[in-house]
């Protein structure tokens, strides 16, 4: 069944040349562990020293307040990008009448395109 | 010249498309929806004329009867007159 | 004998014909003329059912003369006779309680006849 | 394992029948029992997944002939496809199927928890299999008119279904919105299919396109019937600029079926494929002439895509609801498969081009569509253990949730980084196929892929960070039921075979429906 | 609830609803002969559900036992198309195999029996209960909605 | 021969049919609409009997009687909606109250 036979192939051949994932899965689970391996050696119970680095919350217990909140991530590029963001939001009207005169747009440049092109 | 049979079906043609205007321009929507069932009821006669009486029984069945009751049932359960 | 170079029967076919055209003809004129609601119904339905009556009369007179002149072997008028009967009787049982419904209908809504002096219903009503 | 003749035999009307049986029981069965709805949906979607599979075995070992059942006929005997319904299954449908058969067996399983505690689950289980029968239905029938009812079928049904939660307002409210979109696209469908019949008068796709070849190809009216075929399916793949009612409909609907619903939407673009490639891609060997240039239509299709995957990610960007966000990403996504098969399209009547990169621009872009119904699927099961219980959907609100959610944080993980093309998951294979292919037919359009996945990587960061990591919130929430830990693990194990068997899987997988959609072509010894 | 109307049209009512049910059966069970057919005389019989619920109030239906029809309609469909998996989906292996609508016909222009065309007249009757139970559910739903609803 | 006359008589029924239709548009209020539709219902009855006869055909008919049962149930619906609004439908002021009744 299904045509099985048992030599997988295990790359996938593009144009630049073959995409292994398990060989690269295998290499990330070398670094992994190497990586772990370094870890292990270092200090244990850094924890217990208190208020190392105040302003940085890393090893601490985070109080809630302290937590950015998602609709502030990436204030700053949103800001960036508001020559942008205000056309395409403003077209998000949420009003049905929107959506379809959208669609009739479309539509209409598709079947030009097709027509005359 | 048009014979008989082309005249009336042109006459109900043009009473088809004058009830679709109706229903589009009546605000009473109670109005639109009586507008509605004449249009269903030209148009089932339409098809009679063009002699497919499967239809015609479908869309008498439908058009007239139950499109309406919905309708009306629409209108009580919201409100009689379109405003915007 | 004849009537007009008809055999009585066509005659009396033409005349349930010409009597369908004339009063279905009144029932609209009385439909565009009459000033209110109630006068508007009583035209349209009382003369349009009339009309009615007589059209399906003819139809069923005329399945009459093609059965007998195929000595009683044409079933196919026949069937135009029974059905044309159904639909006749259909319209007479549905067109009065139409009329009825909405006589009601539009009285209760509130419908003013008009140029009526006196309201006896809606005194009974009150 | 030996599969019975009748299962071999009926395979493609099994697949589409079993569901349809198990909707209408449903309701009858729910009236003696409130649970007994959960096992018959269950049964019925995993006898149709099982039947797919035969499917896919006969498909398979006959590519690229498709298998054709014929309703109402013994097979064999005379049947002319002008007068008969017909189901054709090829390596593309076949592959929908499949796609269909995952993801709604792990959303019936999902569903068992997730709506414990509503009223009306026959109904939900009834629309929930009736929503597989329309994707079914569309991707395995050979003729138009019936890609038509089933399209209707399947909008109707998910309809339903985003207004099910009754106590939400929102929910009509995208339910409407969504139902005005499909009834009208399904208007202009059924227009284009009457210019159809009343240019050939047959309704078998393949007929079409042989009575269109044999007419000179395309003629202004069927130019005008590929724009509005191009608009209605593009519209349920949810495309940009006809995706506006996706994000409400995606983000209203449960948990389930917003899974359920991105492998219906993909429907959308098997049907625009098989249009493209089908009926206008005609190749016809005596007068060497395909049915219509369709160098315009494969950059109209690269537009919409493109288009889709800018304005989608961007627009995820910004979002504050979880499962709006990953409406727009599915949208996003869908920029990416119509990117690939519009380059296939576009190079269509160029053997040079077609065998140097539109093949491959193909693959990726099919291999995309699976990938994507799987991922998208998981994560939108994810964002619902989490409505499930939060009872909010607004990212502001949460935070650390990956204390007590272990699974749901693990299995989301898999899903982002899969959804943000990391090696190695599944993900990053057809995104590379895409990119590559795509970066010799334009490379502007190949290095904008490539910033949107970037933004797809940087908001599901944003996502993650926010909802699963952090401080502990003070009442910790559980982690989610059983039965939706098995939905969501039946797509995390497939999800996993595909991010590390790659090269098979489009070997097995992706070719035999490369293959079917340039079967004329090939056949015509290009 | 909505209020029933006046005497004259209950009783009228009450004349024209077996009329027009029968009416709509025969459009069914005529189905493969003559015009019409499952779904024209399912409308047909639905509206006789509808002149019941206008013209009594609506309490005459109960939603379960329409529910159930509607139910029944679409698996003796299904059930209809499954009889013919020994050749194929739909097939009509009933025709002219003798039983309830078996009856062999002549080929050509003949006066066809009731009793024949397989699974034909089983399919019709099949889509009539599913388009009576689903109209009759719309209207019945509807009115109960329109008339129940508290104004705000 | 006789079929011809029928056509003759179905040319006079339309022609009153958009007659009654210019009441269909100018009645002013809803009612008057309602008359209309009834009398367009009535009129397309025997319509449909005088054009059976004239195309002979029996079926044509069965089409008549299902149009004379089922225009009736329309005519009801909208009665029933008349009975309890006022004709000027003026939604805003109006209460729901006689509906508590039964």
């Amino acid at each position: 069944m299904f045509g099985l036979n048992f030599d997988i192939k295990l790359g996938l051949d593009t144009d630049g040349g073959t995409w292994t994932a398990l060989l690269f899965a295998l290499m990330a689970l070398v670094a992994f562990i190497i990586a772990y391996a370094i870890r292990s050696r270092g200090i244990k119970g850094h924890k217990e020293r208190e208020h190392v680095g105040e302003p940085f919350y890393f090893g601490n217990i985070v109080p809630s307040s302290a937590w950015v909140k998602s609709g502030n991530v990436y204030w700053g590029f949103v800001k960036a990008m508001e020559r942008y963001y205000r056309p395409v939001r403003g077209e998000h009207t949420g009003n049905a009448n929107d959506y379809i005169s959208w669609m009739v747009v479309a539509m209409t440049a598709i079947i030009l395109m097709v027509v005359f092109l | 010249m048009i014979s008989l049979a082309d005249g009336v079906q042109i006459v109900v043609l043009a009473g088809i498309v004058l009830s679709a205007l109706f229903v589009v321009r009546m605000r009473d929507l109670i109005s639109a929806a009586v507008a509605l069932g004449a249009c269903s009821l030209l148009l089932s006669l339409e098809f009679y004329i063009l002699q497919a009486p499967d239809v015609a029984i479908a869309e008498a069945g439908v058009g007239a009867a139950l499109t309406t009751a919905i309708f009306i049932f629409a209108i009580k359960g919201t409100q009689r007159r379109e405003d915007y | 004998m004849s009537i007009l170079g008809l055999s009585p029967l066509m005659f009396l076919f033409y005349l349930f014909l010409l009597v369908a055209i004339v009063f279905n003809g009144l029932g609209m004129i009385g439909l565009l003329r009459f000033p209110d609601v109630y006068t508007r119904l009583h035209a349209a339905t009382k003369c349009t059912t009339f009309g009615s009556i007589f059209l399906a009369l003819a139809v069923i007179g005329y399945g009459l003369i093609n059965w007998v002149r195929s000595d009683f072997a044409d079933t196919t008028a026949l069937t135009f006779m029974v059905h044309t009967f159904l639909a006749l009787a259909a319209l007479l049982l549905t067109n009065p309680t139409g009329a009825h419904a909405l006589a009601r209908a539009s009285h209760r809504a509130g419908v003013e006849p008009v140029m009526a002096v006196v309201d006896r219903l809606k005194e009974v009503k009150k | 394992m030996m599969v019975p003749e009748f299962f071999q035999d009926h395979a493609p009307i099994l697949v589409v029948i079993l569901p349809l049986l198990g909707a209408f029981l449903t309701p009858l069965i729910g009236k003696a029992s409130s649970r007994a709805p959960r096992y018959v949906a269950a049964l019925f979607l995993l006898g149709s997944l099982a039947m797919v599979a035969v499917l896919a075995d006969k498909v398979w070992s006959q590519s690229p002939i498709p298998v054709v059942y014929t309703l109402g006929a013994h097979s064999g005997s005379g049947i002319n496809p002008v007068f008969r319904i017909q189901l054709v299954v090829d390596g593309l449908g076949v592959l929908m199927a499949i796609i269909m058969g995952i993801v709604s067996t792990a959303a019936v399983l999902y569903s068992w928890s997730f709506i414990d505690k509503y009223s009306g689950q026959d109904k939900y289980y009834t629309l929930l299999q009736l929503t597989a029968v329309g994707a079914y239905g569309m991707v395995l029938t050979g003729d138009i008119f019936n890609l038509f009812v089933f399209f209707e079928i399947s909008s109707i049904a998910l309809c339903g279904l985003v207004a099910f939660r009754t106590e939400r307002g929102e929910s009509f409210e995208a339910a409407f919105k969504y139902m005005l979109y499909s009834t009208i696209s399904g208007v202009f469908l059924l227009f284009a299919i009457g210019i159809f019949y009343g240019e050939y008068g047959v309704l078998n796709m393949g007929v079409i396109s042989e009575a269109m070849s044999s007419a000179g190809g395309a003629s202004v009216l069927d130019k005008i019937a590929l724009g509005l075929l191009v608009t209605v399916f593009s519209l349920k793949a949810g495309s940009v600029p006809m995706h506006m009612a996706t994000p409400d409909a995606y983000s209203e609907a449960p948990g389930g079926i917003s899974a359920i619903f991105v492998a219906a939407s993909q429907t959308g673009l098997y049907a625009l494929f098989r249009t493209s490639f089908t009926i206008y891609g005609h190749y016809n060997p005596n007068t060497g002439a395909f049915n219509l240039d369709t160098y315009t239509l494969g950059w109209i299709v690269v537009i919409l895509g493109v288009l889709s995957m800018f304005i989608g990610v961007t627009m995820a960007l910004v979002q504050k609801d979880i499962k709006r966000l990953m409406a727009y990403h599915a949208i996003s996504q869908t920029g990416y498969m119509l990117l690939g098969v519009g380059v296939g399209i576009a190079v269509l009547s160029d053997p040079a081009k077609m065998t140097a990169f539109g093949v491959d621009a193909m693959r990726g872009g099919i291999f995309h569509i699976i990938n994507h119904a799987l991922y998208k699927g998981l994560l939108f099961l994810t964002a619902g253990a989490v409505f499930y219980r939060l009872q909010t959907r607004n990212l502001n609100e949460m935070h650390g949730l990956g204390h007590t959610m272990r699974f749901t944080t693990v299995f989301f993980m898999i899903g982002a980084l899969a959804i943000a093309g990391m090696p190695p998951m599944n993900g990053f294979s057809s995104k590379l196929l895409i990119y590559e292919s795509v970066y010799q037919f334009n490379p502007i359009i190949a290095v904008i892929a490539m910033l949107v996945s970037v933004l797809t990587l940087a908001s599901f960061v944003k996502v993650f960070y926010s909802a699963f990591l952090g401080p502990k919130p003070e009442n910790p929430p559980e982690d989610a039921p059983t039965s939706m830990l098995i939905g969501m693990t039946i797509l995390v194990a497939v999800i996993i075979v595909f991010s590390l068997f790659p090269g098979l899987v489009v070997e097995r997988l992706i070719d035999p429906a490369v293959r079917a959609l340039l079967f004329p072509w090939l056949a015509g010894g290009v | 609830m909505m209020r029933p109307m006046s005497k004259i049209v209950r009783s009228m009512g009450g004349v024209l609803y077996p009329l027009i049910a029968v009416f709509g059966g025969y459009l069914i069970l005529h189905g493969h002969l003559t015009p019409g057919g499952g779904f024209q005389g399912g409308a047909v019989a639905a509206s006789a559900v509808a002149l019941v619920v206008v013209a009594y109030g609506g309490t005459l239906y109960k939603k379960g036992v329409l529910s159930t029809v509607e139910s029944f309609g679409l698996l003796l469909f299904l059930g209809a198309g499954l009889i013919g998996m020994s050749a194929a989906f739909f097939a009509n292996t009933l025709a002219n195999a003798g039983g309830l609508f078996g009856d062999a016909v002549s080929f050509g222009v003949t006066d066809a029996g009731l009793n024949t065309g397989g699974t034909v007249p089983l399919m019709n009757i099949a889509v009539g209960c599913e388009v009576i139970g689903g109209l009759g559910l719309i209207i019945l739903a509807l009115s109960k909605a329109a008339f129940t609803r508290e104004v705000d | 021969m006789i079929e011809d006359t029928f056509l003759v008589v179905s040319g006079f029924l339309v022609l009153y049919i958009l007659g009654a239709s210019i009441r269909l548009a100018a009645g002013p209020t809803a009612p008057d609409r309602a008359v209309a539709l009834d009398t367009i219902n009535t009129l397309v009855v025997a319509l449909m009997i005088a054009l059976g006869v004239a195309y002979y055909e029996v079926i044509f008919i069965d089409i008549a009687i299902v149009y004379a049962l089922l225009s009736f149930i329309t005519t009801l619906y909208i009665a029933r909606y008349l009975e309890e609004r006022n004709v000027g439908g003026e939604a805003a002021g109006e209460t729901t109250g006689t509906e508590g009744g039964a």
